[in-house]
């Protein structure tokens, strides 16, 4: 039943969403600069324009359930073809 | 009729029966009780105050009593273990006054959530020392009202604190229900003109009402004065209580009993429990099995005489409790091998269902049929 | 005004005398101080009720001619709490121990103290647990000697006053077994406050905190009390005290005095808004 | 479906109101004559992921009060129906809000737009007092006055006109399913 | 050969078994336990605190057992009142740590300097919900040392708070004793290489040492990790713990026995109170009347296959007790009606004097004589 | 500095996840506030415990990737005691609601702040019970809602900073869940400090304490712990506040960052000066 | 066994000793301004120049144990003879 | 005396030193190779009013550990008189200090003037070594070395000589009213 996590790359930072954890509560949403965050039917996140994302980590800091983390992917990994 | 959830008619019995001292500490799932009390109390001029812990309320509760309130607390296991010290302290002070434990699983924080009958040995002995503990406990919404009501009047005859004991299911379960009239129980009095002493056998005259009481937690005499070179005074004055305990057992003995006559095998039950022995019993009938419900609504002091009279006529008596074996040891001291006594423990936060016991019943009558019979 | 060696016999016991206390023990000055400010306010004896807790202090109710209860290890604020908001038109006084009152007790005492609920705690503070025989209390000043800390304490002890401050205390006051004058008007003075009140007053235990730290018997210890103290402007503006200052001498007097709402006050407003009437 | 006792199963996820609603459905019963006991699950777990509460409705006493197999089921969220909604007695019904089948495709069950009507009503959170509706319209667990008289007992004035409506949405959405079986 | 108090054996017991920590708070009659620790533990480089109260004092004691220390705390009635919660905790955390309980006249403050054994069943009992008590007791001052060494092992064989309880004379009393040679119980250790759960029938591994264990008072299973929406691992892991309690009764059951063989009656008496039942039965032996003594130094888990075996050749068993009749009830339990169970009960702050059990027990020969065998 | 963002995943256990936390509750916030401070410290996470008490609040330790010790309701810091006592090496940390650590609790926090012992507490200020349904808390502001307090709250609450730096804190401070920067930060600062810590952290509750004084959810409340508090001066002297300017606005910020003997270390002095090693 | 209380009255004025009380703690004995108290064998208090007592109150209001009592003798009482 | 056992009671005002008084006469019967069992009265009531310490000594395994009748009685005051020291075994031992004859002047017993004597030797508070001493010398309940070495054990140092001659004065006390006997 769990839900796979959302991931995006761009260069070496690498967003990940643990969707199965999120709760719904808005306040990754409400925080958003980019305004591309939102529920979907069951009200768990979803991350439509993920793309805009400026990797701004504000979402992160504010979700009480640890959905977002934004890292940086290794260069080791990087060069094995980012992360999978 | 109206539909009560089981704490809610805690808090009514209470009020019903004059309560007008609230001091408690929030605890599931005994909670409700309290919310309630936090409702009807400033309204009807009592009080009501949640307290730093159990502890203080334990001791308000006892400090309030002293102050002319009827005063109670409910609580839970980890509560209800911080309160053995001031239990204690209110039986020797014969300070009338009402505590409730609704039981949850345990040790500990176990299964906060879920229904225990784990606390059935602590209400008799889980304070330090030697006293007589009144102890009643509920299967029903309408028995939780009756039965708190009951554990102020025990309180205010006997001047001691009295124990109600349900769980979690009965706490926060709803019934409908006629909730029948109660009136306060009256708190004797010395008779004019006189000026007995403040402790033993004699009527509970609180502060501020013209007498200068001393109260001590202290080895004491019926003066209350302390008597700490020795104790023969305050054992005297407790083994009293127990002989008066003892004589009135007929009438502090509340229990029901279903199909008793003629049963081979007696299903000794208490609390939330007894509903599905009811319905085991039921079943056992219906196969042929000739069965009884003992359904005990008071504990402690232990009901001597009902379970040996029960026991001289049953082969067998099984006692299933939500815990890994309690109460059937004060039955099995109690029957002294008259027959065969069997427990059915269980402590996973579940309640027995109707064909468990009636199952355990049934193996019970066939080991006892091919067993030796010991003793 | 306390006068000196006023006749007291009304407002003891005397049926409960001697006392239990070891000869020269400041707790039998301290419970005549109180018994003093009974007389000074006038009280009816039928209408106040001495709560103790337990330890040598504890036993102080045992000698007032007035309700006595006496309770348990800690919790005589609790209980106190109780009996108060039940028969609000008692006086009420607490004779808490300072192992009593802030080791084993130390939670009701702040919670007491930010209900602001009129109760009058006497805090006999021996620097010791006396009953049980000299053991440390949470006021032993560091490097003191007590049968658990037999190489000197290295605990920080507690500043009784700051406590009931910063819990909420709306009357703050500390003195002496010395202090004969002063002690018995503090106290009295806190009776009369409506609204939570705590008078510490230093006393001395020759049997154990004097013995074990070479304090000398009662006389010395008396001196000493004395002379590791300061009077601070007594019921003058609550002065600014820095811990550095508290090194060597401990100040005295009145601290705190401000009349903010009284607990069974508010909760009677509370049951008129509800509709109901509460000790009409 | 008139079984006595009739032992019914409300479940779904924590915040959308399953207390309410077994609380309601047993106000309804009280209303009809009947004896009712209702319990429910408790505490931090039932906040969030499945919650569930239980009606048993006799004509007589009620011995045992907990349902161990449900006569009826309502299931309002996947956890709900995963945890709660795969076991009911013989002859039994099982009513599930649509939304689950986009997770468990094969759950079994009758299955109704009980979101999307609540939604309809303007108020998602009535999405309980539907399922009431629906399932007393399609069971006849209680009767309707009952639940309506239930309803004006145990609801904010300001709520009740809003939930009456929802309840009478719930009715024809049961209604409906009815004529189609 | 040197001349100890009761309570000074207990602390040299305590650091002979490798105790390297103590918590506690002063109460008479324990005292000295913590005095004399206070001056042991330093000089060891062992940790020695005076806490806020007896709560903290019991926390601050599983703490350190987490931490790895050999932990223990004494107290009397009302701090091991206090204690209840948190022994819960330790049982159902499978805490290994020591508990001592000097009894004295209670309830509450009752007769602070006087001995009692008025928390034997709060021992067993004293905390809400089930769990698996051990209990020990001793009558010397050389037993005192010996079964505060014992409760050390036991506690970290089944890795559970162990219970030692005194009494105010024993704690007091001096006598003249060699100390033998304790050596620490070694700790079992996960056999290396492997990583077995850390709960359950597995090693105790504190923190820090590599690994990052949870542990909780909900009901869990042997992973750690909470288990609250049922509680059957954590019955499951009850049961197993009784079982082996049972299985080892031989070895946990410390006893001594005096004429036992073809005894009569059998006097069944633990503590101080056994001292005086010794006099008694060899005053007896000397009047030709055939007793027997059966001086219990296990008082929990119950010793249920001693005194099944001795209620089989005994026509009375006699329980003298400085309480109002509390071990009695599971005595009388065990026996099952096979011979004559009778409680003496005192409550007074005094001892039994040999004279006085004597007596009692032989006019229970004559009641039981005379008497109708019941059963 | 804590970075925003960072990848927390190896300081949390994540077979835990989702947390039992109700949507938006504050605590999971502080929760990643204390990750963020272990990662920050760089902290070796198989030599720290994070100790709970029961609460909403006292879950913290199942989700940390840490030693965990879930303990009692209002205890959690006497344990704690006992454990670094036991093993002075060990990072420990005391995650409590403040029903856990100034209600029930409050004696152990006024103690283990008196001893100075190097512990840090977290105190999730939600200023109600969460875990029981939402009763009032000694923290529960005077006049707001709660299930035992229906029609306002009659008692004045307790004010943590004040309370931790009488009984004597050597580090205090408070933050709120708003400060996603400054909290982790002064957890971490605190973790650091040789000494007894204090962190309070204000947290909203919107299941209770902002339904039932409505407050709106999550996204709502943040903004109201926004504009109730003020950031005094970090890191800089201890400011002066009155009662009366705090009616309003509640400070925020590092109140008291004092080096005193930490009580280990004493222990330890003391070990030597018996002729005994404390932890060679 | 009970000694009986020691009494000197001058004018209106009436001390009381109630030496039965008295547990030899020097407190009264160190601070009488008139040095007019001491012990006896058996530790407990004497007055034996008490009759040069200046009623200053002093010894009582340190005496912890409530052995002297100053007071004023009611005049009506003063009518009939004095205290007895 | 050598009853076995032999059951002395000691008794005075709290601070007249029984308790420590006891303790050197069960250390000295272990130094003579004796079984021997102490207790004593305890508490704050203790610190007043009449203290007492029990000494059980035999060649034996000691038993039933308190004294119910005393063998051997030391009373050092009034109060001790009055309340231990009226019961003794036939044929027992009872000693008292002069003063008690002033309170108690039928009181029965051997009178001796143990505080005189402490007093002459400079420290009124040897009173309780010295009535050791000469009890010792009058019943020979222990070895006198037992005695002398039990002191070098228990006492620190600074008063060791002090207590030496206090228990010296006692012998000789003892020997001088049994040489008038
Ligand atoms: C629950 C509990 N714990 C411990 C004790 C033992 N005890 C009695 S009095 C006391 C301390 C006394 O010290 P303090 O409060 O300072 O009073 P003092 O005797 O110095 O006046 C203690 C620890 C007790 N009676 N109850
Ligand atoms: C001894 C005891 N009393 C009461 C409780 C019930 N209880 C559990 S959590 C809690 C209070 C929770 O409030 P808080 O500490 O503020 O934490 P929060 O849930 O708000 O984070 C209470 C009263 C308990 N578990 N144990
Ligand atoms: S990192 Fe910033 S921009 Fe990207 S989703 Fe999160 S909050 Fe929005
Ligand atoms: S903040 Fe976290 S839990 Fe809340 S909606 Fe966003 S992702 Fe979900
Ligand atoms: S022990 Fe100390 S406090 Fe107690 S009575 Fe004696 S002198 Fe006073
Ligand atoms: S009840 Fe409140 S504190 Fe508890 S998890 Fe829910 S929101 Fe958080
Ligand atoms: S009243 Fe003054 S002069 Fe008289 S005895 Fe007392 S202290 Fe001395
Ligand atoms: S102060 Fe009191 S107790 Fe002390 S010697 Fe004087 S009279 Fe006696
Ligand atoms: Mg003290
Ligand atoms: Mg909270």
């Amino acid at each position: 039943m769990t839900q796979p996590a959302l991931q995006l790359v761009q260069g070496d930072r690498m967003l990940t969403v643990q969707r199965d954890w999120c709760k719904g509560c808005n306040l990754c949403i409400r925080s958003c600069p980019a305004g591309i965050l939102s529920l979907d039917d069951g009200e768990r996140i979803v991350g439509e324009g993920i793309a805009r994302c400026s990797f701004c980590g504000v979402c992160a800091a504010r979700c009480p359930d640890f959905v977002f983390t934004l890292a940086r992917v290794p260069e080791a990994q990087m060069a094995m073809g980012g992360p999978q | 009729m109206k539909l009560i959830q089981g704490n809610e008619a805690v808090a009514l019995g209470a009020v019903a029966a004059g309560c007008d001292f609230y001091a408690g500490y929030p605890i599931t799932p005994a909670t409700e009780i309290m919310e309630q009390m936090a409702r009807l109390l400033p309204a009807r001029g009592g009080v009501f105050i949640q307290m730093e812990d159990e502890l203080s309320a334990a001791a308000a509760v006892i400090g309030a009593a002293w102050g002319g309130a009827r005063a109670m607390t409910a609580t839970s296991g980890p509560g209800f273990s911080l309160m053995q010290e001031h239990i204690g302290y209110a039986a020797i002070t014969q300070t009338p006054c009402v505590f409730v434990d609704s039981q949850r699983g345990g040790p500990s924080t176990g299964l906060p959530t879920l229904p225990a009958q784990g606390d059935v040995m602590q209400a008799r002995f889980g304070s330090h020392g030697d006293r007589a503990a009144i102890a009643l406990t509920a299967s029903s919404v309408l028995s939780a009202y009756e039965m708190t009501a009951r554990a102020f009047e025990l309180s205010e005859t006997y001047r001691q604190p009295v124990v109600l004991l349900l769980d979690a299911v009965l706490s926060h379960m709803r019934e409908n229900v006629e909730l029948p009239k109660v009136e306060p129980a009256p708190r004797p009095m010395p008779a004019p003109g006189t000026d007995p002493e403040p402790f033993g056998d004699n009527p509970f005259v609180p502060f501020g009402a013209g007498r200068r009481t001393v109260v001590t937690g202290l080895a004491h005499d019926e003066s209350g004065l302390p008597k700490t070179a020795g104790g023969q005074a305050q054992e005297r004055m407790l083994l009293e209580l127990q002989d008066r305990l003892r004589r009135d057992a007929a009438e502090i003995t509340h229990y029901s009993s279903h199909a008793l006559e003629g049963a081979r095998i007696v299903v000794l039950a208490y609390g939330i429990t007894a509903r599905a022995a009811r319905e085991a019993v039921e079943m056992l009938r219906a196969d042929g099995v000739a069965a009884g419900l003992l359904d005990l609504q008071t504990l402690w002091p232990f009901p001597d005489f009902l379970v040996t009279e029960i026991a001289q006529g049953a082969q067998a008596i099984l006692v299933p409790e939500l815990n890994v074996g309690q109460y059937v040891i004060p039955v099995t001291a109690a029957v002294q091998g008259r027959c065969r006594v069997a427990p059915l423990g269980r402590a996973d936060g579940n309640l027995f269902t109707p064909e468990e016991i009636a199952q355990a019943a049934r193996d019970l009558l066939l080991a006892e049929r091919g067993g030796v019979r010991r003793g | 005004m306390a006068r000196l060696g006023q006749d007291l016999s009304e407002y003891l016991r005397a049926e409960m005398m001697p006392t239990v206390w070891c000869p020269g023990c400041g707790h039998g000055i301290i419970a005549q101080g109180i018994a003093t400010a009974l007389r000074e306010i006038r009280a009816d004896l039928d209408q106040v009720v001495v709560v103790g807790g337990i330890g040598c202090s504890g036993r102080t109710p045992f000698y007032m001619n007035t309700g006595a209860m006496h309770t348990t290890h800690g919790r005589a604020l609790a209980f106190a709490t109780g009996l108060k908001l039940a028969r609000p038109s008692l006086t009420v006084i607490v004779a808490m121990g300072d192992g009593d009152a802030l080791a084993i007790g130390g939670n009701h005492f702040i919670h007491a103290a930010r209900r602001n609920i009129d109760l009058t705690v006497v805090l006999y503070n021996n620097s010791i647990y006396g009953m049980t025989g000299g053991q440390a209390a949470p006021t032993t000043p560091q490097g003191s000697h007590s049968t658990t800390t037999p190489l000197g304490s290295i605990e920080p002890n507690f500043d009784a006053v700051e406590l009931a401050r910063a819990a909420g205390a709306s009357f703050v006051a500390r003195s002496t077994t010395f202090d004969f004058q002063e002690m018995p008007q503090l106290i009295a003075r806190a009776i009369r406050h409506p609204g939570f009140s705590m008078v510490e007053v230093l006393s001395q235990c020759p049997t154990y905190y004097g013995r074990l730290n070479h304090l000398g018997e009662a006389p010395e210890m008396l001196l000493y009390e004395r002379d590791r103290t300061r009077l601070l402007e007594m019921f003058g503006p609550p002065p600014e005290i820095t811990r550095e200052e508290m090194v060597g001498q401990l100040p005295i007097g009145l601290f705190v005095e401000e009349v903010r709402p009284e607990y069974t006050q508010r909760y009677s407003e509370l049951c008129a808004a509800a509709g109901g009437s509460y000790h009409a | 479906m008139r079984r006595d006792p009739l032992r019914v199963r409300l479940s779904g996820r924590g915040g959308q109101g399953i207390m309410l609603a077994g609380t309601l459905l047993a106000e309804a019963a009280m209303q009809d004559g009947l004896h009712v006991v209702q319990t429910q699950s408790y505490g931090p777990e039932a906040r969030l992921g499945a919650a569930k509460s239980e009606v048993v409705i006799s004509t007589r006493d009620i011995a045992f009060p907990e349902v161990l197999v449900p006569d009826l089921v309502l299931c309002l969220s996947r956890d709900a129906y995963l945890k709660f909604g795969r076991k009911v007695a013989d002859g039994g019904v099982v009513l599930l809000e649509e939304a689950i089948l986009k997770d468990v495709p094969d759950a079994k069950g009758q299955v109704l737009p009980l979101r999307a009507t609540a939604r309809d009503l303007g108020n998602e959170l009535s999405l309980n007092v539907v399922g009431l509706g629906a399932l007393v319209a399609i069971t006849q667990a209680v009767s309707r006055d009952g639940l309506r008289s239930a309803l004006r007992h145990r609801m904010k004035p300001e709520y009740l006109d809003l939930n009456i409506g929802a309840l009478e949405a719930g009715f024809a959405l049961g209604e409906a399913i009815q004529a189609r079986a």
